[in-house]
Parts: C-alpha cells; structure tokens; sequence
C-alpha cells in the first residue's frame, strides 16, 4: 500500500494547542455569566430584554458589516460580537431604552471595531468607545439608575425599554438615583467632608455583594472578582494588567487618603464603587487595544490607574474607568514599541551584543 | 552577554513520546527492492558520482564524493549494482525532483574493507577530521550540515564548551532518546574523541529532564571517565535548538549574526556525536540511522535503524504499517519537519523522524485574523515579534519584517503553536525569507551583468582604440613622405 | 478655457475638501450646523472671488520672487475686509464664525489656488475657478453642518435668518422633536465623523461610476 | 504710521532682495538629476528590452515617469522595488515584472559560427570556433540579441527552471 498524504501544503508547526479565537470568547462570556445573571436578578426583566437587545443588534451590525465588506460571514461565529454586545450591556444603566442599546451596539461595532478594519484593528475597545459616546450624547438616560428589587412585570418591562420609564413604577421618587461616585463629587462640591460621607452611605458588604445603584456590571465586587479570576485560572489574561491597574489606583487613594481623609476617598472606596474591577479583569485587558508584552501591560495598567484615580478626584466625570481605559488604548502602539523584549543575541537597542572572542588556535 | 540560563520563551506542545519509547530500537529491516540515495543530503552543493550504471558496489564504499561548497561524501548502504542515477521525488515539500543514485540490493550484505582504529587518539587532531569527512557525515539533529567542518572550525576556535545535544524537544521523536538508553558507552566515547579532536575545556551531555532512562544510561556510562558532565536540562521546546541549548548549559548568549564557536561553544547531535564514534573506531562510515516511526497512523509506533536511501513507505510498513490515511507525512518532528509529497520519498541522513499523522493530531483551522492577543510574542524563544514580522510580510514589506525581528527568526514554529488565530505565521517568515534570497540573488546577478557588460565595453573601446592605432602606425609608414608637405603649407 | 471642466472640478471630482482634502481645519470647526456652515461657506467664496481676480488682474506685475509674500498680503486684504463686514452687517453670525474667519488667511485652499491657479490665468478663467471652489467648498460645509444639526440637535437651518435676513425664515425647519437629541454629533467627534461618512460616500459614488463607464468602454469594445 | 510705513517697506526690501538672491544661487536645474543615479542602477548591458534603445535613455524615461519603474526584465523584481522606492511609486499599481528570461541553445542545432558570443552584452556564452556554445545561465540577462543573430535558430529564451534551492513557501492565503 502507498501512503499519501492529502494534499494540504502548508510549512511547520504540524501541531497547535487547542486555543482558539472562539474559545478564547466563549471564555469571557463564561466569566462574564455571574455578574450579568446577578444584574438581572437585581433589576428584573428590563435588565434581561436590554442584554439581549444589544447583543442581537451587535450581530445584527457586525453581519451587517460583514456583507458590506464581502467578508466571510463565518466569521460572526467568532463570538467577538456577541461579546461586544455583552460588554456593552454590563456598561449601561440596566434600564436602559432601546434605542440607546441598540445605538450603542451599532456605534461600537461599525464605528468602534469595523471601521478600523474589522477584528484586531481597532484601537479602542469598542463596547467601551460606544459608552463613552453614550454618555457624552446622552446624558440623562445614561445616568439614571434603577433601583434593585423592583421587579417589573413583562409589560411594564416593555414601557421601561420603549423609554416610558418613570410612569409605571408606584415609587417614581425612589426610582432614579446617583452611584456613590456621583453621589459623593456632589457633595464634595457642595463643601462636604469624605469621611461624614463615606459613614453615612458606603458600607462594604453592599459593595461586595452589590444592592446598590449601578450598572449590571459594577454593581457586585464579588462576582467581578469571581469572573476575573476565571479569566486568569483559563490563562485567557494575564495578572499584569489588572493587578497594575488596581495596584496603582489602591496606592495613589492609600497615600492621598491618609493624608487627607476628610478630602480623599480610602482604597476601599476606590476599588469597590463604579467599574473599577470590571474594567480590570474584562475592559483592560482586551487584547486588541492593550499592549502585548508583559512589560508594556504593567505601563499600561499603571496609566490607566493613574487617570482613574485623577479623574474621579479632580475631572469633571464622577466615573473615569472608561475615559482611563480609553485613554491609555491610544498609548497602546506607542507603549508597544518602546517595551519590545530584548532580542536573544541583542541588547535593549536591537545591537549585536559585545562578546569576548574566542581566541584563535595559532595552527 | 547576561548571566541569565534561562531562555525566555517557548512551548510545552503535547509530548506523544511514550508511543515509541517503549520498544527497542528495530534493527533488522529487511532490505527494501531498490535504494535511492539523493546526491545532496547536506547543506551545500550536489555530491560527485564515483560509480556507472551496472557497477556492483560494496557496502561501505564510496559512491559519490563531496564536491563544492559544504559538500559531503556518500557511500553505499548495502552491496548490490548501480541501477540509474536519475531525477527522484525529493523528500522535500516541493516535491521537486533531484539527481539521486538507484542502488538495487543483491541481499549479500557484503561490506567493503573497513579500517578499524583501535587507537584513534595516536592518530593526528587534523587526519581524524578528515576521517569523519570521508565517513560523510552530517548534522543529524536536522541541521545537516557536514560535521567534519564543523570540528575544523572547532580547532580554528578555542572551544571552552562542547555541548552534546542529547535534548530532542520535538514532539513524537525519541530518536537520541533511545540511542542514548541503548547505545550511551557509543555515545560518550564518541563525545570524548569529539573533545579530543577540537581539545575542548569542558564536556557536556545535555539531556532534558523528561528523559530520566537516557539521563541514567549516559550518567552511567560516563561515570569514571571525569571529564564528562551530565547535565539535566528543563523540558521545553526548543531546548533542542543550539542557541538555546547554549543559553541553558553555559548562560552565555550566541551574539546575533555570529556563530556559536565565535564564543568559544560547539553543539553534536548525540546522532552524530555516535556516528563519529563509529566512524573512528570501527571505519565504519554513515550508511544507517535510527530514525522514529510514528503518528496516529501508525499501527505500531518505534525507532528503527534503517539504511539510509530506505523508502519512507517501507519503514511504515516493517512498523505494522499505516491504518488509516494520513492527513500529513512528515519528516522530522511536528514543530519544524517538513511535509513529505507521499511515501516513496527516501530515508536521508537527516531524517530523525518519520510521521503519519491525523487530522486530530494536526489540529488545523482556516487562520483568522489576528486579536494582538500577544502569545506569538510571549512564546518566541527569540524576543521576536511574530505577529509583527507576519502582517509585513504579508504586504512585502521585507524591510519591516527584517525589523520585525525576521533576520534573527530560527522558524521553530513556537508563535504559530500558541496562535489562537491559527495564522501559518512559520510560513509567511518562509515565505519573506526566500523573498528576501530572491531579491539578493537578482541583485547579485545584476551586478555581475553589469561588471561584464562594462568589461565588455573596455574591451571593444581597447580593441577598438587598438585598431585605429595599428591604423594610423601603418599610415604614417605608408605615407612618411606626403606628411611633412601639407603641415609646411601652413606654416608657410 | 473648459469652464464645465472647471465647474466639475470644484464640485465634485477635485472638492476643496473631500478631493483634496484642504481647509479641513475650518470646515471641522465651524460646522455646527448648515447655517454656520453656509457662512462659512460663502465668506470663503467671497474670499476667493476677490484673491483670486486680483491676483490674475497683477499677475503680471508681480516678480516671481516676491510672489508668496504678494499673494499672502493679498489674501489677509481680502479676509479682513470679508471679516469686517460680517461683523458689519451679520453680527449675530460673526459672534459665531468670528475666530475662523480670521483664519481663513492661512486656508490652504485660498492660497493653493491663489499659487496653482490665478497666478497662472487670466481673470475670466480664476474667476470662474474662485466661484467653483468656492461652491464646491460651501456646499460641503452645508452638508456636514446639516448632518450633525439634525442628528444634534434635531433642527436644519436654525438661525438662518441671522446670516440671509428674516426673508429666509422659512428655511428653518425642526426635524425632530420629540427624540434626544445626540450631542456627540455637535461636538468634535462628530466632525470627524460626518466628514469622514461624506468622503465615503463620495468615494463610493465615484467607483461606481468609474465600474459603470468601465463597462460602457467594454461595450463599445464588442 | 510713518514709522511703520518705512519699518514694512524696508523689510519688503531686504527679505525681496534675499528671495531674490536665493532665487539665483539655489536654482535647480532643469535636468532631472535622477537620471544619472538611475542609469546607475541599471545594468548596463544595453540590451534593449525595455524598448529603449539603451540604459541611458531608459534611465531618463524612468527619471521622467515615461517609462515603468518594472521596464527592466534582466532588473528584476529587485530592480523594480529600488527604483520604485527611489521614485515613490507604488509598486502594486504596477503589475508583476516580467519573469526574467534565459537564452538556451540547442545543441543538436548549433554549428559553432560564434556570431551568438560575439554580439553577447555581457559575454554570457561561451564558445570557440567549430564548437558547440553554452550559455552561462549566471551571466545571461535574457537580451534576445543572440536568438536574432543566430542564423541556426538554435536558441530559443525559457524562464529559469525551479529547483530545490531556489524553491521558497509561498505567501498563505490571507485570513
């Protein structure tokens, strides 16, 4: 019998491990199941139709797009959509209208990700891109925040997502509110002092589980916390990143707090209110908008440590997550090419490394 | 260069080594119907036939002798006549055809008169040099480049370390494995002679750690001799690879653009290092090799010492053969053999495996683009980054790829094994590569047009100026009388 | 002299800036709606009528040498006086505008014709060339300005009787009422991006059209 | 106002004087000065493929956009990448370079007449009188000027046949 192979040509390796850009999604998905799962149960069915809402209208753009591009449509079964769409959903207010959602899914994929050139060219991360352009379009939607447990029926749910939102609910004085953030540059300005603030409306277990206002996925420390560290057991991320980001954030609010706790929020504060775990574990460490040697990530989440903590404590926005992430994404090819690694036979400047000669044999 | 032993970088692919490390080495193929020695089995230039068609040869003897550049000689497997020396299917992904010599075996096994030195050390550093050129062996971890000039330039050098490469990190291969487990006095004898041909300082057998039977055979059989270390190094691939290996024995780095005896080390393959032995010792020259057999095709995965010039298709079959259709042939191990175009292709001297393997075991995808996830980067033993050096080459920019890191790239495939995208990033550095040889072949070739065209046009313009001055001589001697005339006209 | 030519060139196919890609820093500032756009649009026009007959008219006069110098003198001339009448006569407009007008000195678009154009030709010629790059420049304006107006703040035209007198208050219509208005739009982002929507949408016309006489040129083949 | 009537027309005077003066000493001439570095490029061998009849008068149709910076066949593709870089061309708009060709004779057909030798540019055959000619495949840069002179028609032009070491993986195809 005569062996032949078939036919493929192709050069070497002969062998792969079993990653995949699809499982690598379907991984962040996974991670992301608890803290959404969580956001739906705290603020009911309009919560659930926005996530699907804008995870439809992510597929709906990027095939979209894929059809203008004459792209294989195949390539829609990469999950970098849905996950998109995902991110996207767990960013906003959770009882958002449908036409933020569905705005925002199309901003993000055909202006944030497609425009660029499709996957892996985008220089800001989109679903955080389409927030940001969310919230500076739309103000007041993007920052009213339901309050847990209300638990409307279908048909209420309905009006909240058409936009009829106050009407419905018995209690429409309680309804909409500010996050701790928000709540506490308020009354900062208004000449108040941190530490009264923080004893009368912080409390760390609420933070941990997360009954309080906010979006799906800021609400619970805990179950970013728990998503994260899939995200690490899978090696899908690094610890760099995040542990840089909220290394240098946890710092700068230790040093300024213990200084002036009257004027500085403590660490705590800092880490567990807003999206700063999130944006750690899921916005940072998008592959595409952060730099890929280890060294450069560690610059990365310093940076977008620093201008979290900045913003939120001189800036105009009580939240800076999005703006600190977006910011360092457009240092990102510059961090890229000043942390490239050492070549072996090189030195840092790309020279031929300096060696003592062997001697020759005088025969 | 840094102190580090540490290599940055690298891959832990599935091993699928236990499939053929358990059975000992098969050494009693049966002779094969025909032989096909391909002239060139080395890095350089075609070797020079020395035999006719019809001529009976011996096994042993000579039958094509290095002839150019990094040549090596070639000697017959078995005795048998000299069938044809025509074109073959090389094994080679090409599937190009190259001159080759047709041996048909006559079953007498009949050797040729061999030399056996029984005291190879009397004999002087340069001649045993050339007795292992004579012997015509090569490289044969895969480099393939002729050993007898790799110890000439060991003598050139003062050589402080002499590393024997005993770390096969490529998946599937226990080639080195089992020789060093059944053949390790061979193998440290030979270790020795190589010592005391390049008269090295320091002696060292490196064999990763995964191979703790091979560890305890060559610890064994070095033990009383002293000047032989065995060192255990970590299991990663490409520990095989010399920078590497360099790197982890002696924590010096190979500077870029230089060779490793430039900085006084020189790395055998324990294949080579044993075919030295044998050709020292007993005069035998490089006419076999143990090779591995194996791949989820294969009924019955093992090493076997087969003759060089063996169809790949026999070797199956003498290990129970293929038992579903392979979705690729290779030689060589997964991570950087080449893809063989069938099965009739021969055993050549660089051959250490031979795979058939499944569509499973290849684990292939259609690429996709690439997410920057920043593997590739972390994964290159090199500090390269691949990612970088594709997208260039993908739109020819070669420039770019070269600063990519292309230039220092040594193509074992680590970046495209961790790929999550599945981009054939090996072949787009091979493809930018032979571009870039193209481009400096063409510009060499210009160069040369041009020189000639130049030296042409002296030599018509001298030939030319030559002529008209033969000319005029033989005017002026025809006409001496009538010059003068003229010129007195106008002065007057 | 082919005047549809010329016609063509500034309206469409050589576009101050969606050809050629000038002037875009005005063009991205002022266009917060079609009416600052139209303003905009028509001092530029106006600026380019005058250099560039001047400039044909002393062609002649001027040494090579001393030509940028000459023309650029020329060009600040011409804005400062377009400058001083818009504040003159449409004031409300020019605390808008105000700032950009000034830079229109330094706009490439004014000068590169100035240097290609009306140094080189007669006056009839750089007159017709000024009014279709300046159309072409205007209409540009306009449509960006109204892209981000109704996307921004849901209106077209608002305030255009400031800038063409209360007769044209019929131009000014509210699209949307009732939906938020999306201020990205209005700000500077938005800029960028209706711009760059045009230039795609332009591109694509073109390639069509260049498909669709490729083709036509195929038939007349067979 | 005086003052800064005199300020402004001294000024308009000295800077004209200086664009004036810089206007004369800086002046380029109209020669295009790419030609000679681009003759330089080229090979040298006159052998006309490229439609012109020399490598002078190419170099200038090239310096002057006449001509393809790919018009060059015996060039090659390195060739047409320096010259395209040279001028700021892109390369892709160009088209492939035309493979490069070599002359082959038929040694059946050959009587040895040396007129192919003679009129080689670069001398790529060798030969003697009465004997067969062989072309140096190295040297050859595919001129047709022997196969017009051959009164045999015994040379014929092939591309170079592919071989192991020139064999190199293609690009894949892209994701």
């Amino acid at each position: 019998m005569n062996t032949t192979a078939a036919a493929a040509v192709t050069a070497s390796p002969h062998a792969h491990d079993r990653s995949g850009v699809d499982r690598i999604m379907l991984n962040v998905c996974l991670a992301l199941v608890p803290v959404t799962g969580f956001g739906i149960y705290l603020f009911g069915l309009p919560a659930l139709l926005m996530w699907m809402l804008c995870i439809v209208s992510a597929l709906a753009s990027e095939a979209l797009c894929l059809w203008l591009l004459q792209h294989p449509m195949s390539r829609l079964l990469d999950g970098s959509a849905v996950l998109t769409g995902w991110l996207l959903a767990i960013t906003l207010p959770p009882w958002s209208p449908w036409w933020v959602a569905v705005g925002g899914s199309a901003f993000a994929i055909i202006i944030g990700k497609q425009i660029y050139g499709g996957i892996g060219q985008n220089l800001f991360n989109p679903a955080l891109l389409a927030r940001i352009a969310l919230l500076i379009s739309f103000p007041v939607p993007l920052t009213t925040w339901a309050i847990p447990y209300l638990n409307p029926d279908l048909g209420q749910s309905i009006q909240i997502l058409l936009g009829n939102m106050p009407t419905l609910i018995p209690t429409p004085d309680a309804l909409t509110g500010a996050t701790w953030l928000g709540d506490s540059k308020a009354a900062m300005k208004a000449g108040g002092d941190m530490t009264e603030y923080l004893s009368s409306h912080f409390n760390v277990m609420d933070a941990m589980i997360g009954e309080r206002l906010g979006s799906m996925g800021e609400t619970s420390a805990l179950l970013a916390l728990l998503g994260g560290a899939w995200l690490l057991k899978q090696r899908i991320i690094s610890w760099h990143i995040p542990v840089s980001l909220l290394g240098t954030l946890a710092v700068l609010a230790l040093v300024t707090s213990t200084s002036e706790p009257e004027r500085y929020a403590p660490v705590g504060f800092h880490l567990l209110s807003g999206g700063v775990l999130i944006g750690a574990f899921f916005f940072a460490t998008d592959y595409v908008t952060s730099p890929t040697t280890k060294l450069g990530q560690v610059i990365f989440g310093m940076g977008c440590g620093l201008l979290i903590f900045t913003i939120r404590t001189w800036g105009g926005f009580p939240e800076a997550v999005a703006f600190g992430i977006l910011f360092m994404n457009s240092l990102t090819p510059l961090i890229d090419r000043v942390t490239k690694p050492r070549v072996y036979g090189r030195n840092r400047q790309g020279d031929v490394i300096k060696h003592v000669p062997a001697q020759r044999r005088v025969n | 260069m840094l102190g580090s032993k540490r290599y940055r970088g690298g891959v832990h692919p599935v091993g699928h080594k236990a499939d053929s490390r358990d059975d000992s080495i098969l050494t009693d193929v049966p002779l094969p119907p025909m032989l096909y020695l391909p002239l060139c089995q080395h890095t350089g230039d075609d070797a020079l036939p020395l035999v006719q068609i019809g001529d009976r040869v011996l096994k042993g003897q000579k039958v094509a002798k290095a002839n150019g550049r990094l040549s090596a000689n070639l000697h017959a497997p078995t005795s048998g006549i000299i069938k044809a020396i025509d074109t073959i299917t090389m094994p080679h992904p090409s599937g190009l055809p190259a001159r080759a010599i047709w041996l048909e075996p006559d079953g007498q096994e009949q050797w040729t008169e061999l030399t056996p030195h029984p005291d190879p050390y009397s004999i002087p550093h340069e001649a045993l040099a050339g007795m292992v050129e004579d012997a015509g062996i090569v490289g044969m971890g895969g480099a393939i480049f002729p050993a007898a000039i790799k110890l000439r330039q060991g003598r050139r050098f003062e050589i402080k370390t002499f590393i024997v490469n005993g770390s096969e990190c490529e998946p599937y291969l226990t080639t080195d494995d089992k020789l060093m487990c059944e053949r390790a006095k061979e193998i440290v004898e030979g270790a020795k002679l190589v010592r005391h041909i390049i008269e090295a300082y320091r002696t060292v057998i490196a064999i990763e750690d995964n191979k703790p039977e091979a560890l305890a055979a060559i610890r064994q059989a070095a033990e009383g001799i002293g000047s032989i270390e065995v060192v255990a190094v970590p299991a990663r691939y490409p520990m095989g690879s010399a920078k590497q290996l360099i790197q982890a024995v002696t924590g010096h780095e190979v500077p870029a653009g230089s060779r490793s005896n430039d900085i006084g080390v020189l790395v055998h393959n324990v294949a080579t290092v044993y075919a030295i032995q044998q050709a020292l010792i007993y005069g035998k020259p490089l006419i076999s090799r143990v090779t591995t057999v194996a791949g989820g095709c294969i009924a019955a995965p093992r090493n076997v010492e087969a003759l060089i010039g063996t169809p790949v298709q026999h070797l199956f079959d003498s290990c129970g053969g293929v038992t579903s259709a392979p979705s690729r042939l290779l030689m060589g191990g997964p991570m950087m053999g080449q893809v063989l175009p069938t099965a009739d292709v021969p055993l050549i001297k660089g051959s250490s495996g031979l795979l058939a393997l499944t569509r499973k075991e290849v684990n292939e995808h259609v690429p996709a683009p690439c997410i920057r996830c920043g593997r590739c980067v972390n994964a290159c033993p090199m500090g390269l980054l691949p990612l970088e050096m594709a997208s260039t080459s993908r739109k020819d920019d070669f420039e770019g790829a070269q600063d990519a890191g292309l230039r220092d790239c040594i193509l074992c495939g680590s970046c495209a094994y961790v790929c999550p995208s599945h981009i054939p990033l090996v072949q787009y550095f091979e493809y930018a590569k032979g571009e870039i040889r193209d481009r400096r072949v063409g510009e060499q070739k210009m160069l040369r047009t041009k020189e000639l065209a130049d030296a042409r046009k002296a030599r018509i313009e001298a030939e030319k100026a030559a002529k008209a001055a033969a000319k005029k001589a033989k005017k002026k001697k025809a006409k001496p009388a009538k010059k003068p005339e003229p010129s007195s006209e106008e002065t007057a | 002299m082919n005047y549809p030519q010329l016609f063509k060139d500034g309206l469409w196919d050589n576009n101050v800036a969606m050809g050629q890609m000038l002037a875009l820093c005005p063009l991205l500032a002022v266009t917060t709606s079609a009416t600052n756009g139209l303003g905009m649009g028509i001092a530029s026009l106006a600026v380019l009528i005058l250099t560039n007959t001047l400039i044909s008219a002393v062609r002649g006069v001027i040494s090579p040498q001393v030509r940028i110098p000459v023309l650029i003198v020329m060009i600040a001339t011409a804005v400062t006086l377009t400058d001083m009448a818009i504040n003159a006569w449409m004031h409300d407009l020019y605390k808008v505008l105000g700032l950009f007008i000034a830079l229109i000195v330094t706009n490439c678009a004014i000068f590169g014709h100035a240097e290609s154009f009306a140094s080189k030709q007669p006056v009839i010629p750089a007159l017709a060339d000024a009014i279709a790059m300046g159309l072409g420049f205007t209409w540009v304006l306009v449509a960006v300005g109204a892209m981000r107006e109704v996307l921004g703040s849901g209106t077209l035209f608002a305030n255009a009787s400031l800038l063409l007198g209360p007769g044209f208050a019929w131009l000014e219509t509210t699209i949307f009422s009732t939906s938020p208005d999306i201020l990205i739009a209005i700000l500077p982002p938005g800029a960028f991006m209706a711009l760059g929507f045009l230039i795609v949408i332009k591109r694509l016309i073109d390639q069509r059209l260049r498909n669709r006489e490729e083709a036509g040129l195929v038939q007349m083949q067979h | 106002m005086l003052i800064a009537t005199l300020v402004l027309t001294l000024m308009g005077l000295v800077l004209g004087t200086l664009l004036a003066l810089a206007a004369r000493y800086m002046a380029v001439e109209d020669d295009n000065p790419m030609t000679g570095e681009i003759e330089d490029l080229l090979p040298g061998s006159q052998c006309g493929q490229c439609g012109f009849p020399g490598c002078g008068p190419a170099a200038e149709a090239i310096a002057n956009r006449e001509a393809d910076v790919t018009c060059c066949p015996p060039g090659g593709r390195a060739l047409a990448e320096t010259l395209a870089k040279m001028m700021d061309i892109d390369l892709s708009t160009l088209g492939d370079a035309a493979e490069p060709q070599l002359a082959v004779i038929d040694e059946t057909l050959c009587t040895g007449c040396t007129r192919c030798f003679k009129i080689c540019p670069t001398d790529a055959i060798v030969g003697a009188s009465k004997q067969m000619h062989v072309v140096v495949n190295e040297a050859c840069t595919g001129c047709e000027q022997c196969m017009e002179a051959c009164p045999e028609d015994c040379i014929s032009m092939t591309t170079e046949e592919m071989d192991l070491t020139r064999w190199h993986w293609h690009k894949p195809e892209a994701a």
